[in-house]
């Protein structure tokens, strides 16, 4: 992963004094960048499908999968920095969004099973189970691939904006909108674990078969999503750092610090908010789009509050407001999940627990406050 | 998938996270199984070595642990999952992957996969027979239903077979009321009282399909709303000596389970099995059991299963999966049940005895009712449209 | 040129200016009918820029401000005293949208009524405010605080596409210098001192270019010699923009003061020149004492 | 073959009004359901002391099998059923089983000979279960006890009780009589008989008097509804302010977003349940009163916990408020694996004492469970204590001043460190006093706190933080309102529209139902 | 009976304060004087402790107190008037008070003169300290240091926002304290102030920094060069 610095103005320049803006990215940070571009869309598939599995330099299925979901989850975690670590909004409720883009992938997925489910139905499976005997209204699209795309960032985005647009209009701020935020997701949850409400309730969606009517657990497929969904995570590494070096950037990070201030300066903070809220939320959407078909399941765990905590978790372990931060974040603590809750199934929750604490002690600023220490004080 | 001198198998439970609580003790129950078939020479002369995660009672990572244990561990056989959904979750997994998993725990049926045994209980096993006992003159002759249960795929079908089933019996809609609580519910004042007043309208009985944690909270209110068994029986699927570790056991005597083994029933195999518990979780020093062991149905299960595996396993004289599969057809195992469990020829389903028992003060159960011998699983409820076409057996099978 | 230098020629500029423009009603304006009114444009032709009446409003049965009525023409720069608690603050609070009165009106210019718009609209308008107590962007650093109180679109996709260009940055020097941080323009603002952080609040408030600025004890915690110095900034300030000053400093008002009103108990006291007003005996038994 | 004729035998002996006989005792506690209960009605015929001692120890479960003797085991010691006196249990004695129906026979059988008990309460206890099933057959043991009876109470159970019988009576009359006189009932199995008979009735009086006798039956049980419903919310409410006060101090007033504060009311509940364990063993006898020396150990226990997290983690990390967030969510993790390492994964036990279990039965068919009326009480205590601790102590001033502004009261002279460790301690203490109240309700086990934090901060968060008073109202409006909601649309809609609303309400006051307007806010 | 010795202090990497010494006599009244930005206030936060100092010594009454934690400071009888006014916003005006006596027993009561000199305080003993005007919350800053009858009084531009005829009241109290305090015995006073007018009324000595230095040092009665010293 690329450095990106974090300062965005500090080099005076020579001819007015005055600071000139930071580049988009520094050149080191391009030059990790552009790597790790290039791991992700030629180094990856080449080590997993050319390179004979007995080699040291193959990469394992299990690896390209775990590495895929990991990548979706960061993506989350990327999202949460802008409107946390920029915006100082903490979200309770970005497993909403993200479900929100699953669910919508995950009903097309459904449809492309056919009539290969159980039942031999058109319908999903659990439709027939509850006897229903045509789609309801909501599943109107999901045939259509290009609909699911529009929809994967229509759905998270409309339902953030609305959302959005209430609280903000209506000054809820701190802990109130994160609890909100919460009570959102909590009851979206409640509302998808119904049967009735066509979702498939508790068990979601699963035993997807293919998508675009390409089979979906062939080696193949399954790298198509990890290119997919590293290319985006680079991509929207790149826009958030695209988007906090303007000066949106900064006038998210002053509603963070003095929001009177900066209505007095005449910024209308409720659009800011709203705008970051839901571009937020739609990287989340799309996180969840890809993890869907990746790790075979969606189901309205997802939307529990445990998760979305866990969201902010991932931002604060990498360092807030440093994009680069969290990604690690997301990376190091599912990475150590992953491989403690096989090496030590019974205590790794103590290394986790352990982590988190000594991360708050010891790295105020996350990973990241490590590598910048001395730089803000 | 045999490394060196051991075969490794995997055991997929939840051992953290909301599940903990009931498939923990699956996971010892599993090492103590391979423990004892290690002491008496493991399986093809080999030591079992067994590969214990935890999925921390999240399906994603149930699917990613299955993938991690069938690529990168290569284990030969999988002893896990609980909830209906974790199944799902990691069913394309081992279809894709060709991998064998034993699930251990009743469930909803409705589902038949090649790459899966089923060692706990299809409805007709368990939930059509308790039902038939309470409409009998024993079982207290009920008439009116309350059908409640938490609100996920397993009681929601297990309901709507049994509201087919009951409707075959000549019960009306209106002497049936169906309830469901979110998972977690902790507040069951206004559903005891909406029984109350429902059982008002002649004999009633209940039917609990509340699953983990609720589980408590609803018998505890029961207790102290005064719903007494005589009145209003309620007889539960998911509720077990374990499940009523955590609960005051006096005000529920007479509430009813209906299991395929439960800690109480006397024969030698059960004392075998319950002396066995009871000493190796002294030994290994598990935590709540090593002072009060319990066994229970899934555990049970799970016992079966791993034997029947090895015996499989030596009657193919290969651990490959589907040698596995083609030799796993009709073994048998004296189950601490009492009976001869049978692996179904065909459906992946164990032959099952079917007993019906009444909590006793001391959290046991008493069994009042038992069918005469092991009955045949049907994973495709017959009570459910368009199941009579569907073949009693996985697909893709008969490719070995 | 040095910035000194241009100060130095746009204060004398401005003072000769709004010495002109005071000779008339309209602040240098035609009276007059059928004028186009712009949108967004404040009209000043009735000569007041800012002008509320019989404003109330009170707190749990408290009346802060009571009453009160009051007036400023373009280019004045009004001082405002009286005594602790008397409603200056509010008053502010009142002007900028961020308390709705309970009763009475409030228009900038003769078209605006400011109780219709929010606090974003209002700065928009053009009515730039210092806090009483010093509220900067203490996270961003002293050159980023002022770039974002630049006078230019304050949209959400204008400030995506916003690059700063050589008028805009040469006015943020002169600014940087006028405000005695050219030195510390890459300091996070939060590490100022107390007195740093009152010019850099005043640096925004330039930066902003508002037809009113609104300044609340805008000396405080400033050395003698740096009070001076604001009050040459104001005065500079004067005839291109209206000023509402409120000051406990006495020293200070008198150096800046035209017109001086006092207030009390939420509403207007007395009402003259500085000498008019230290003179009422009313305003030194409340106010300055003997 | 052989059991028939024992059977036979019984049947012949009991019409004899003998002492019980060994073959009485075997018929009534071995064999077919249908033939053990015709022997439990034999016997209570007889109303013989052996007889109903050795039903009463049917009923306790209590009776053992061994060949044709019949043994009554309490504890260690057996005693021979017929004879009384103690014996040697044999080896091969069997436990025996009595099904639903066998038990309900059975109770019957015991509240007709307890009707004619010396003791009032055991005689209204036998009215009571007589009144489950009027049977025709036992009109003249009611009469028989209606000429006995002198208590006033039981006397009114009993004519209702006889009337409840006399609906079935031939006499057209005489139903109408009963009918009038069930009006006064209060108990929903009137309704149901009323409703069963109403079906058959043809005598135009009769009916019309039962129908008017149903509908002041139902207009009395629709109160008892409405009151149930009110006390459920009630209760419910209760326990969300006792699960949320102690945040109230951790977070509401310290600021401190405290994810381990479901923990720390599981430690407080497992401190419940190790002193249940403790007074099991070491005694016995006060058993019943382990919960009043629980309330101090667990308030202990968590305290303790809670000052050694302040000590050890949280004082770091004062001012930066969504730190504490990590770092206690951190901590639970820990402290729920920590549990299930010691106590293992699965629930534990925790029993009410008997002082808390059953109910009182108000309005005739509402029977309020004593578990949550002492529960309403004990959040009202805990709830006066923190108030008073938090308005009219010195250490309630400090936190709250420290809170606002640590450095500034450490220079008024507050020992600022002293404070918090005291507040965080207070907090967590009054999380463990939930815990303890929690496990007389619901389960005791690792997954405790996880259950209640969301609805923790929800109740805070909606009252206004810092505002005691805003907590207390949010916890019984939230409780309310969702036992309403969820008699009206059922459990899963009421909390989704319980949880909408709590959305909609914070849009209307940004800070909190009790927010005070000023200008700092 | 206040004595600081070579004062050092850093604020990251920049040196703040530089070998500063100065001395706080018992009744009588000390003025710092400097441009913003100097140091004034990082001078007083480290005599009070807030922030750490690099090296140097504090004494209060012969005793070194450099290592007491800010609350051990203010039991010792050191009262402090922050900058900013700092008042506890959402406690009331009387528990403002209180808090000012967290460093007495229980149950004492806040001193009467208190409200003599600032009426305004009795009137609002009930409205929240956030609630009231800047001056007013100033006043109530003043009369929390007040409330424990502090040996040592540090006072950080205390006539901020004040109108005048308090300001002179202020003054009054201020050299009424130093001679007599509240209870008679002589208080040590140190005041940082920005109003060369006010300062040079009251100062019975006076320091000038400049730069984390002090440049200048006198008795209060040769401050006339001050104010240049004060200007760039
Ligand atoms: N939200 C509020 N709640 C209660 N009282 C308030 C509130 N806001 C202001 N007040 C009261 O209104 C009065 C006016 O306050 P304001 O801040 O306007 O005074 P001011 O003239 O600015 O005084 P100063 O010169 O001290 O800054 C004061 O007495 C103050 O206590
Ligand atoms: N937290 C901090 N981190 C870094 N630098 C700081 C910090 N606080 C103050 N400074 C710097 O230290 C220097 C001294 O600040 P100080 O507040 O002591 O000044 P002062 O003399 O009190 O000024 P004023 O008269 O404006 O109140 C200033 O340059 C200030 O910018
Ligand atoms: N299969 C179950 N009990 O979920
Ligand atoms: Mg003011
Ligand atoms: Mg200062």
């Amino acid at each position: 992963m690329d450095r990106a610095p974090d300062r965005i103005v500090n080099t005076p320049s020579a001819a007015t004094g005055l600071p000139t803006r930071a580049p988009l990215l520094s050149k080191p940070a391009w030059a990790a960048f552009l790597f790790a571009l290039l791991v992700v869309c030629a180094l990856a598939p080449v080590a997993n499908l050319w390179v004979p599995p007995d080699s040291p330099l193959h990469l394992s299925d299990y690896a390209v999968a775990l590495v895929g979901k990991i990548m979706c989850l960061a993506i989350c975690a990327l999202a949460m920095d802008l409107i946390w670590g920029y915006t100082g909004i903490l979200s309770l409720g970005h497993g909403l969004f993200f479900a929100l883009g699953g669910y919508v992938m995950g009903m097309y997925l459904m449809r492309q099973i056919g009539r290969e489910g159980n039942y031999r139905s058109e319908l999903p499976d659990f439709m027939v189970f509850l006897d229903w005997k045509e789609l309801p209204w909501h599943w109107a699209l999901s045939d259509s691939f290009a609909a699911t795309l529009v929809l994967v960032l229509a759905v998270p985005g409309v339902v953030a904006f609305v959302f959005g647009y209430f609280a903000f209009r209506s000054r809820i701020k701190g802990v109130y909108f994160s609890i909100i935020t919460q009570a959102l997701t909590y009851a979206a949850m409640l509302l998808f674990f119904r049967n009735e409400t066509g979702f498939g309730g508790n068990n979601g969606f699963t035993d997807f078969k293919r998508i675009l009517g390409f089979a979906i657990a062939t080696p193949q497929t399954r790298m198509v999503l990890f290119v997919l969904t590293g290319i985006a995570l680079l991509g929207f590494l790149l826009l958030s750092r695209w988007l906090v070096t303007q000066r949106f950037g900064r006038v998210l990070q002053a509603v963070r610090d003095a929001e009177t201030r900066v209505m007095f300066s005449g910024y209308n903070p409720v659009h800011y908010k709203l705008a970051v809220w839901v571009i937020s939320a739609m990287m989340c959407g799309v996180a969840g789009a890809l993890y869907v078909p990746q790790v075979g399941i969606i189901n309205p765990g997802e939307m529990s509050p445990a998760a979305s905590i866990e969201i902010a978790v991932w931002a604060a372990v990498g360092g807030r407001a440093t994009l680069v931060g969290p990604i690690v974040g997301a990376f190091l603590v599912n990475g150590a999940k992953s491989w403690l809750t096989v090496t030590a199934p019974e205590f790794w929750l103590y290394f986790l627990g352990a982590l988190f604490i000594a991360v708050t002690l010891f790295m105020p600023r996350g990973l990241m406050g490590l590598l910048r220490r001395g730089d803000r004080s | 998938q045999t490394s060196g001198n051991t075969i490794k198998v995997g055991i997929l439970h939840s051992l953290s996270g909301t599940m903990a609580i009931s498939e923990t003790v699956l996971k010892d129950t599993a090492l103590m199984a391979i423990e004892e078939i290690n002491a008496k020479g493991g399986v093809l002369g080999k030591k079992l070595e067994p590969v214990v995660v935890d999925p921390a009672s999240n399906w994603p990572l149930f699917a990613e642990k299955t993938r991690q244990l069938l690529t990168q561990d290569k284990v030969a056989a999988v002893f896990g999952c609980w909830t209906s959904v974790s199944r799902k979750s990691v069913l394309p997994v081992f279809e894709e992957l060709n991998g064998l998993l034993f699930y251990p725990v009743q469930y909803e049926g409705e589902e038949l996969s090649k790459n899966v045994f089923y060692t706990g209980a299809a409805p007709n096993q368990q939930a059509i027979p308790a039902v038939e006992y309470l409409m009998s003159k024993d079982g207290g002759g009920a008439k009116r239903f309350v059908l409640l249960g938490t609100d996920y795929v397993y009681p929601r079908t297990t309901n709507k077979i049994l509201r087919a089933f009951l409707k075959s019996k000549g019960v009306k809609d209106s002497d049936i009321d169906e309830k469901y609580t979110p998972f977690g519910h902790s507040d069951y004042q206004t559903i005891v009282a909406d029984i109350k007043k429902f059982s008002a309208g002649g004999k009633t009985a209940v039917i609990s399909t509340i699953n983990g944690d609720s589980n408590v909270p609803f018998y505890k209110e029961l207790g102290n709303a005064g719903l007494k068994a005589k009145d209003v029986p309620v007889v539960a699927f998911s509720v077990g000596e374990e499940e009523l570790r955590g609960v005051d056991t006096k005000p529920l005597v007479g509430h009813l389970a209906a299991w395929n083994y439960f800690m109480s029933v006397k024969n030698p195999a059960n004392d075998e099995f319950t002396k066995k518990w009871a000493a190796y979780a002294k030994a290994k020093n598990i935590a709540g059991h090593k002072d009060k062991p319990l066994t229970n149905d899934p555990m049970e299960a799970t016992y079966i299963g791993i034997y029947m595996w090895k015996q499989a396993v030596e009657k193919a004289k290969s651990t490959d999966t589907d040698k596995v599969i083609a030799a796993m057809a009709g073994q048998t195992f004296k189950a601490p049940s009492g009976f001869m469990a049978k692996m179904d020829e065909k459906n992946h389903h164990l032959h099952k005895p079917v007993f019906i028992g009444e909590v006793r003060a001391d959290g046991q159960f008493n069994v009042v009712w038992k069918t005469p011998g092991p009955v045949k699983a049907k994973p495709w409820s017959p009570f459910i449209e368009g199941n009579d076409k569907k073949k009693d057996e996985p697909d893709g099978k008969s490719k070995v | 040129m040095t910035p000194d230098l241009l100060e130095a020629g746009a204060q004398r500029l401005a003072t000769h200016e709004a010495a002109a423009r005071h000779a008339t009603e309209s602040g240098g304006r035609q009276a007059g009918f059928a004028r186009p009114a712009v949108p967004g444009e404040v009209d000043v032709t009735h000569g007041r820029i800012l002008y509320l009446e019989d404003v109330s409003v009170s707190f749990d049965g408290f009346k802060a401000i009571d009453r009160l009525s009051l007036d400023i023409a373009p280019g004045e720069l009004r001082c405002v005293i009286g005594p602790n608690g008397a409603g200056k603050t509010t008053m502010m609070d009142i002007i900028t949208g961020k308390t709705r009165p309970d009763a009475g009106t409030v228009y900038f210019g003769s078209t605006i009524d400011l109780l219709r718009h929010t606090e974003p609209q209002i700065a928009e308008l053009g009515i730039g405010r210092k806090f009483q107590k010093p509220t900067v962007y203490e996270q961003l650093t002293v050159y980023e605080n002022l770039e974002l109180s630049l006078r230019t679109d304050k949209g959400v996709a204008a400030s995506m596409r916003f690059r700063i260009d050589s008028a805009q940055a040469d006015r943020l020097a002169e600014v940087l210098h006028t405000i005695h941080l050219a030195d510390a323009v890459t300091r996070q603002a939060g590490t100022l001192s107390h007195g740093q952080k009152q010019w850099l609040e005043i640096g925004m408030l330039l930066m902003q270019q508002p037809r009113l600025l609104l300044l609340d004890e805008p000396v405080a915690g400033m050395t003698d010699e740096e009070t001076v110095r604001t009050a040459e900034l104001f005065l500079s300030l004067k005839g291109r923009h209206s000023l509402m000053v409120v000051e406990h400093d006495m020293s200070f008002i008198r150096r800046i003061s035209d017109i001086v009103t006092v207030l009390c108990d939420g509403s207007v006291l007395a009402q003259g020149t500085l000498d008019e007003v230290q003179a009422d005996e009313r305003v030194i038994e409340v106010y300055l004492g003997r | 073959m052989f059991r028939i004729l024992l059977l036979l035998l019984a049947i012949y002996a009991s019409s004899a009004a003998h002492a019980l006989t060994p073959e009485q005792a075997l018929a009534m506690a071995a064999g077919e359901t249908d033939a053990r209960i015709q022997a439990v009605q034999q016997a209570a015929g007889a109303a013989d002391p052996q007889a109903t001692q050795l039903l009463q120890a049917l009923a306790d479960d209590a009776v053992k099998v061994a060949g044709n003797r019949v043994f009554i085991v309490r504890g260690e010691q057996a005693v021979d059923a017929v004879s009384g006196q103690p014996a040697d249990l044999p080896a091969d004695a069997e436990d025996v089983i009595s099904n639903n129906r066998m038990r309900g026979e059975i109770e019957t059988a015991l509240a007709g000979i307890r009707l004619f008990s010396t003791d009032a309460r055991e005689r209204a206890q036998a009215v009571r279960s007589l009144a489950s099933e009027p049977d025709e057959s036992r009109l003249p043991l009611i009469d028989k006890a209606l000429q006995a009876e002198t208590d006033a109470s039981i006397r009114a159970q009993l004519e209702l009780l006889r009337a409840a019988v006399m609906l079935a009576s031939d006499d057209a009359a005489k139903r109408r009589e009963a009918a009038l006189a069930l009006a006064e009932s209060r108990s929903p199995a009137t309704r149901t008989l009323l409703l069963e008979r109403i079906a058959a009735e043809r005598d135009p009086a009769a009916r019309a008097a039962m129908q008017s006798a149903l509908r002041s039956v139902e207009s009395r049980l629709a109160w008892a509804e409405r009151a149930g419903q009110v006390f459920s919310g009630i209760s419910l409410g209760s326990i969300l302010l006792l699960v949320a006060l102690g945040l109230a101090i951790t977070y509401g007033l310290m600021g401190v977003i405290n994810m381990a504060h479901g923990e720390l009311m599981m430690i407080g509940a497992y401190a419940t349940y190790v002193v249940q364990g403790l007074f099991q063993r070491f005694a016995p006898g006060a058993f019943d009163f382990y919960l009043v020396a629980a309330v101090p150990v667990a308030f202990g226990a968590s305290a303790l916990m809670g000052a050694i997290l302040e000590r050890g983690v949280i004082r770091f990390l004062y001012g930066r408020p969504l730190e504490t967030l990590l770092a206690t969510w951190g901590i639970s993790l820990m402290l729920m694996q920590g549990v299930r390492s010691v106590f293992g994964a699965q629930n534990v036990g925790v029993e009410n004492p008997s002082w808390m279990s059953g109910g009182v039965v108000v309005l005739g068919s509402l029977q309020l469970p004593w578990n949550r009326i002492v529960i309403i009480g004990f959040a009202l205590a805990v709830l006066a204590a923190v108030a008073w601790l938090i308005a009219r102590t010195r250490l309630g001033l400090f936190v709250r001043g420290v809170t606002q502004n640590r450095p500034i009261a450490a220079c008024m002279g507050v020992n600022t460190a002293r404070t918090d460790t005291l507040a965080f301690a207070l907090g967590s203490g009054i999380a463990g006093l939930a815990g303890c109240a929690l496990s007389q309700v619901g389960n005791v086990g690792p997954d405790l706190g996880q259950s209640y934090i969301v609805d923790a901060f929800m109740v805070v968060v909606l009252g206004g933080v810092g505002q005691l008073a805003g907590t207390v109202y949010a916890a019984l409006g939230l409780g309310v309102i969702n036992k309403f909601l969820e008699g009206w649309a059922g459990a899963v809609l009421a909390k989704i529209a319980v949880l909408v609303m709590i959305v909609l309400v914070i849009q209307k006051r940004p800070q909190g139902l009790f927010a005070l307007k000023g200008r700092e806010a | 009976m206040l004595i600081a010795k070579n004062i050092h202090q850093y604020y990251g990497g920049s040196h703040i304060l530089r070998d500063v010494s100065l001395e706080v006599p018992a009744g009588q009244v000390t003025v710092l004087l400097g441009r913003n930005g100097v140091g004034k206030t990082t001078l007083l936060k480290s005599l009070m402790g807030l922030v750490p100092i690099k090296s140097g010594a504090i004494e209060l009454d012969g005793q070194r107190i450099e290592r007491w934690t800010p609350y051990q400071r203010a039991r010792a009888g050191i009262g402090f008037v922050p900058q900013g006014r700092e008042i506890f916003a959402r406690l009331s005006v009387q528990d403002n008070l209180r808090m000012g006596l967290a460093s007495q027993p229980s149950g004492t009561p806040v001193p009467p003169q208190l409200f003599e000199l600032f009426p305004v305080l009795k009137q609002m003993l009930h409205r929240r300290g956030g609630d009231l005007s800047g001056g007013q919350q100033q006043q109530l800053a003043i009369a929390r240091a007040l409330a424990a009858n502090p040996r040592v009084v540090i006072l950080d531009e205390p006539t901020e926002g004040i109108q005048p005829n308090i300001i002179k009241d202020i003054g009054r109290v201020i050299r009424r304290l130093a001679r007599e305090g509240l209870d008679g015995r002589p208080m040590a006073v140190l005041l940082v102030e920005q109003y060369v007018d006010f300062a040079e009324e009251l100062a019975d000595h006076y320091l000038v920094m400049e730069r984390g230095e002090v440049i200048a040092r006198g008795p209060g009665s040769q401050m006339q060069g001050v104010r240049q010293l004060v200007a760039i």
